[in-house]
């Protein structure tokens, strides 16, 4: 039995053991993304753009001379995993401020925490309630670095009812996740408040992989346009699907219709007549640089969440500057204070009321022939 | 420290999971390959009792339970009559339709965007005494007349009948056992997290239970314990390999499996230390 | 639910009448009767392939008779659970030794006492003293059982590190936990070496004499069925070939018949 | 209606190719092996590879979908008996429960998709377009090519497994083996070689359906978790029957297309549990009917 009350002591001293402690003039940025699971390739892209930051940053002699310091933990996808990791890149790492994760469950999950430790998470969970709590204040230490869900998917519903002059909506979308749903609520309310309809709603769940039944349904239900605020690979199904039934209804999406779906479709009669709302433009050239470097360092093109990896150590970076120093409480306080900073997906202002971006506009894409071509930015009006 | 708190909390509501997971496929040789459908029936019911009635903690970890177990009667009653082989597939197909249910019925559940805001009524000495409690519960029911029939009726379902067991209602009764506690698990996991999504409980924790199980030592409750006790902890161990982690994880699960066959505890349980003594003083 | 721990002379009278079972077109039993009286011990030969073992598997309910009837002291067990049989007082051994791995010797036979104990789930997660106390005393019974059967001080080792011949003997105590008023024994003395059959012969005259149970075997050893039996049924092919006093039975004509080319 | 029992059988067919690579080594082994969900992941992948990095400009583009499933099948016969190697023989020679297969077979499976997710996962790959992508109607109904080489490689590749399981030594080999694995080692048959040889026709299934997985549905590490409704489909064609697979498969597809029509994709999990606990309840043997009675 000796050796298993070893085995018993040498988990708990390697526990306690790699963490490395912030060394003086460093700043540790903690890095919560999911590494593996389901929405690996989201936060892996978050994490190389985040590097890509850090490295240019500590290339230009750190920040006031402090070397920044970027320590990622993985999620698994997982809201226990976060948990549990959240707390290692506190206590452990001594992270003074976390980029969260793409994912709006561990946004929910890890709020409390983040509040009581008085550790801003800076993330791109677009669910309005990770930011916002239910009697109208601002979750304390969670801050936004996108449009939420509400404004994203209104975003959306203005273009498509106004612009485009869509009245009748057929929707599309997957129960099982929850960017999604949270992507379905506003959109849906928008458009009947507009006087539009929705005429159909359809839904699957993540092990589904033939939608045709559904799209079926949707194509005698009378639609003009069908809207799918869904993961990239799912989108790539439903394009390919409603080609071989015969749908031929223009789509409007989020902004998973980004490249390089198409790409992915890889039937430009497929990936036709879509429109989507993407964080940035293409031509602007505040992105170039991050795209080369991102080419330069991982031999391929940087899918978006890598941009906003790159953003969220901008901002709260400024956020230190901001907020007069390097500790949680002083950069919850920067962050609340983030007004124009330049970043690559726009630029960004935070509201210290909901800690959400405010003005930020997103920029529609259309798709023809598998070939994406700019529309330009758009704030609907009620959003001015 | 509160690193190491939610690490030990986790890992504890996890120990209390795996009971479940225990009792039904270590000690009866069912294969419950949906025993965290129990833990999220605990779990919401719990905090939707909390949320909507302002239930205070104690009834709703009560009525949690009993929704478990509810449920546990719901698979329970037909799974019985099932030839062994099919167990494992209805017991994942119940997993996976509760989950369903959960997404489905957003207006009461909060669907797939979770159900946020329920009051952190979990802290580390309660989840402690619950795993000891529970254990006792669960290591004394290993030792009465119902542990040893399960036992036979694992090792030869017709040489326990044959010897007067009524397996059905045997199995039954352990099941809505498990159920319970697996749903008491829920019902922590809710009220720590103070948040709750259908997701998380799909058939990956269900099959990572079996390995905790076997890892142990499909006869020793011991066992169990100690690897959930490992195994959870082992991820957060290995962090330092980052992405390598789980296939460290997975490579050293398969080397116990392939070199310990009967886990790492075999058939041992820690109550024999007291026992031996025990027998050492009466010589 | 409490048997009575002696049989009585006047309990254990078993009566099989026209049993029939088919398996996909095999007719395994096909109209088999035999009784055994309170006390008796019974023989059942016949050569491999008979329906022996099914037969018994009819009696305890592993299977449902196709038609026949099955009556232990008037009462029918036909139709009834295999548990609920065995409740009734049918004990029975199996050919391939069933024992309960997983479980040490005491609980093995433990085991076989555990339907009868009487208390609840309550009393069991919470270890309540009607528990502990139920608990011991099916021990101690256990114990002088496997006293009975020669198992002493073998009681907390896995049954299946046992030899062969012990095993054997522990399947006769389990047996003897359930108390049974009739006990089948499958080729209880398959496998054991000539002085372990004469002393598995004198066990069970031992068992017979003290508990005054009936008894029912199939048997292939001559030795044993001409020690133990008093009164002796050949099944061939699913029938009853012949019966009566071992002596006359063995002198049937008929039977040697049915038994050349299985014994040389 | 016509239309919908299409969908539902080409969806079946999509499943019947997992579900049968399960229930071939079921066949023998008597476990469900959640290692080939890994091994599709893995196969998808591998076939996605060959292309980019071997075939892509060499391979004439008629022959390129034969030639990507060709090389999926081979790698996916030689994980599978990789994974047999590493997960099962010792196990097999010690004898140990069924249910330890099970759950090595589990943790190979999530072994290989956390392989691939470290490879290949901060960005989204598809496989090129093989086939025309313009549709075929028939009596009504619209189906398009993709669909119809999916169904005829299906049926293709069950059909040779039939072959070789029922016309060929090695068939009657497995068959033996199947029935009882101690026996027919004491018939002289090399069991060692049969139950790799089962790996190998199980994992050339797995990389046949990896690659309509990833062409049908793009490419994602987790793709192979497809597995369980192969889980379904065999176990509810009747432990281990080949036949009972395929039908068990087509008719969940046919099942959960017609549930998506009357209650929508949301309960359907939910009703399918039903269904299944009905079914098993009325007719305990599956499909196939076969069963085998304990012996006392």
């Amino acid at each position: 039995m000796r050796n298993r009350g070893f085995l018993v002591k040498t988990l708990l001293v390697g526990l306690l053991a790699w963490s490395s402690a912030a060394s003086a003039g460093e700043i540790v940025l903690g890095n919560l993304q999911d590494l593996s699971g389901p929405t690996s390739v989201l936060g892996n892209a978050v994490t190389r753009g985040a590097e890509l930051a850090v490295d240019k940053v500590n290339a230009g002699g750190g920040l006031k001379g402090d070397k920044v310091k970027l320590v990622t933990v993985d999620t698994k996808g997982n809201v226990q995993e976060a948990i549990k990791a959240f707390n290692r890149l506190v206590d452990h790492e001594k992270a003074v401020a976390v980029l969260g994760p793409p994912v709006s469950n561990i946004g929910l999950a890890i709020a409390p925490i983040a509040n009581e430790k008085k550790i801003a998470v800076l993330g791109s969970f677009i669910d309005p309630r990770v930011t916002v709590q239910e009697n109208g204040e601002a979750q304390a230490a969670m801050f936004l670095i996108q449009p939420t869900s509400t404004q994203y998917a209104e975003i959306i519903a203005s273009y498509a009812n106004e612009k485009l002059g869509f009245k009748k909506f057929a929707v599309l979308y997957d129960q099982s996740n929850a960017f999604a749903v949270s992507m379905l609520k506003p959109f849906k309310a928008y458009i009947e408040k507009r006087g539009g309809s929705v005429v159909a709603e359809e839904t699957y769940t993540k092990t589904d992989k033939d939608y045709r039944a559904q799209l079926n349904k949707i194509k005698s239900a009378g639609a003009d346009v069908l809207y799918i605020p869904n993961y990239t690979q799912d989108l790539v199904i439903t394009v390919k699907q409603a080609k071989q039934i015969g749908l031929n209804l223009p789509m409007v999406s989020g902004l998973d219709a980004a490249p390089p779906f198409a790409t992915l479709v890889g039937d430009p009669e497929a990936a036709n007549n879509i429109y989507f709302a993407n964080n940035f433009s293409d031509k602007e050239p505040q992105l170039t640089e991050v795209r080369n470097a991102y080419k330069a360092k991982f031999n391929e093109d940087p899918i978006n969440k890598a941009y906003l990896g790159y953003d969220k150590v901008i901002v709260l970076l400024k956020a230190v500057e901001l907020g007069g120093g390097a500790s949680g409480p002083q950069i919850i306080a920067g962050l609340a204070k983030i007004k124009d900073v330049q970043g690559t997906t726009g630029v960004i202002s935070l509201s210290p009321k909901t800690h959400q971006p405010v003005g930020l506009s997103m920029v529609m894409y259309k798709i023809e022939n598998g070939k994406y071509s700019e529309i330009g930015r758009y704030v609907p009006e009620s959003h001015k | 420290m509160d690193y190491i708190y939610s690490i030990l909390t986790l890992t504890g509501i996890t120990m209390i999971g795996v009971m479940g997971t225990y009792m039904v496929t270590g000690l009866t040789g069912q294969f419950s390959f949906g025993q965290a459908a129990f833990m999220a029936v605990g779990g919401y019911v719990s905090a939707m009792l909390a949320l909507r009635f302002n239930l205070p903690f104690p009834l709703a970890a009560i009525a949690g339970s009993a929704a478990a177990m509810l449920a546990g009667l719901l698979v329970g009653v037909p799974t019985v009559r099932l030839r062994r082989d099919y167990i494992s597939l209805v017991t994942f197909g119940f997993g996976e339709a509760i989950i369903s249910v959960l997404n489905n019925s957003a207006q009461l559940t909060g669907g797939a965007e979770g159900l946020v805001n329920i009051p952190k009524r979990v802290d580390l000495p309660l989840v402690l005494g619950s795993v000891i409690g529970c254990l006792l519960l669960v290591a004394c029911y290993k030792n009465s007349k119902y542990g040893r029939q399960c036992l036979a009726l694992r090792s030869d379902e017709l040489a326990a009948r044959s010897m007067g067991i009524d397996v059905n209602r045997l199995k039954l009764v352990t099941f809505l056992f498990a159920s319970a506690i697996t749903g008491y698990a829920g019902v922590l996991y809710a009220f720590y997290a103070q948040y709750l999504e259908p997701g998380y409980f799909n058939w990956t924790v269900s099959a990572e239970w079996l390995i905790i199980v076997f890892v142990g030592g499909i006869n020793s409750l011991t066992g169990a314990m100690v690897s959930a006790l490992i195994l959870s902890s082992l991820p957060e161990l290995l962090r330092f390999a980052s992405a390598w982690r789980i296939i460290i994880y997975c490579v050293i699960v398969l080397i116990i499996i392939n070199y310990r066959p009967n886990g790492i505890f075999g058939d041992w349980e820690i109550s024999r230390l007291w026992k031996k003594s025990a027998k050492g003083e009466k010589a | 639910m409490n048997a009575p721990d002696q049989a009585t002379p006047s309990s254990g009278h078993l009566e099989v009448t026209g049993l029939c079972k088919a398996f996909g077109g095999v007719q395994a039993v096909n109209g088999f009767s035999f009784d055994a009286k309170p006390g008796e011990i019974v023989g059942i030969i016949g050569p491999n392939g008979a329906g022996k073992t099914t037969a018994f598997n009819l009696v305890t309910g592993v299977y449902t008779p196709d038609s026949g009837s099955v009556v232990l002291d008037g009462v029918a067990l036909g139709g009834q659970r295999q548990d609920e049989i065995a409740r009734q007082g049918v004990g029975r051994t199996f050919q391939n030794i069933r024992l309960f791995k997983g479980l040490n010797v005491l609980e093995n036979v433990m085991t076989a006492s555990d339907p009868y104990a009487d208390y609840n789930f309550l009393a069991a997660v919470l270890s309540l003293p009607a528990k502990r106390r139920s608990d011991r005393q099916a021990a101690e019974k256990a114990r002088e059982y496997l006293d009975l059967v020669g198992l002493r001080g073998l009681e907390d080792d896995r049954p299946e590190a046992l030899p062969y011949g012990l095993q054997r003997k522990l399947e006769l105590a389990r047996a003897l936990a359930l108390r049974p008023k009739v006990i089948l024994l499958d080729e209880p003395a398959a496998g054991l070496n000539p002085s372990e059959v004469r002393e598995f012969i004198d066990l069970v005259k031992r068992l017979h004499e003290r508990f005054n149970f009936t008894i029912v075997f199939i048997e292939h050893r001559m030795e044993v069925v001409m020690n133990l039996s008093h009164k002796l049924f050949v099944m061939s092919f699913g029938k009853l070939l012949a019966s009566g006093a071992p002596e006359a039975v063995r002198r049937n004509p008929e039977v040697i018949e049915a038994y050349i080319g299985e014994e040389e | 209606m016509l239309q919908n029992i299409f969908f539902g059988l080409s969806l079946g067919a999509v499943y019947s190719l997992i579900a049968v690579g399960f229930a071939l080594v079921f066949n023998i082994l008597k476990f469900s092996n959640f290692s080939h969900g890994g091994v599709m992941s893995f196969t998808a992948y591998a076939g996605y590879y060959a292309y980019i990095r071997l075939f892509d400009g060499h391979v004439s583009s008629s022959w390129m979908f034969f030639a990507v499933v060709t090389t999926a099948a081979v790698i996916g016969a030689l994980t599978a008996v990789a994974i047999e190697r590493v997960g099962f023989r010792r196990l097999r020679r010690n004898q140990a429960p069924v249910i330890y297969y099970f759950i090595s077979s589990i943790t190979l499976g999530i072994l290989l998709e956390n392989i691939i997710t470290i490879f290949a996962s901060s960005n989204f790959y598809s496989y090129p377009v093989f086939f025309s992508s313009d549709n075929l109607s028939l009596l009504g109904t619209t189906f398009s090519v993709a669909d119809v080489v999916t169904l005829l490689v299906s049926s293709a590749s069950l059909a040779g497994l039939l072959l070789v399981l029922y016309r060929s030594k090695l068939g009657l080999a497995v068959r033996t083996v199947s029935f009882d694995v101690n026996t027919a080692s004491l018939m002289g048959i090399d069991a060692d070689r049969v139950v790799m040889a089962t790996f190998a026709m199980s994992g050339a299934l797995g990389g046949i359906s990896g690659v309509f997985l990833g062409m049908n549905y793009s490419l994602y590490p987790q793709l192979g978790q497809l597995v369980v409704k192969g889980f379904i489909a065999s176990v509810i064609g009747g432990l281990g029957s080949i036949t009972g697979a395929v039908i068990g498969a087509l008719l969940l597809g046919i099942v959960e297309v017609a549930l998506i029509g009357m209650v929508g994709s949301g309960w359907m999990p939910a009703c399918v549990f039903v269904i299944m606990l009905v079914f098993l309840l009325v007719r305990p043997r599956g499909i196939s009917g076969v069963i085998v009675q304990e012996k006392a």
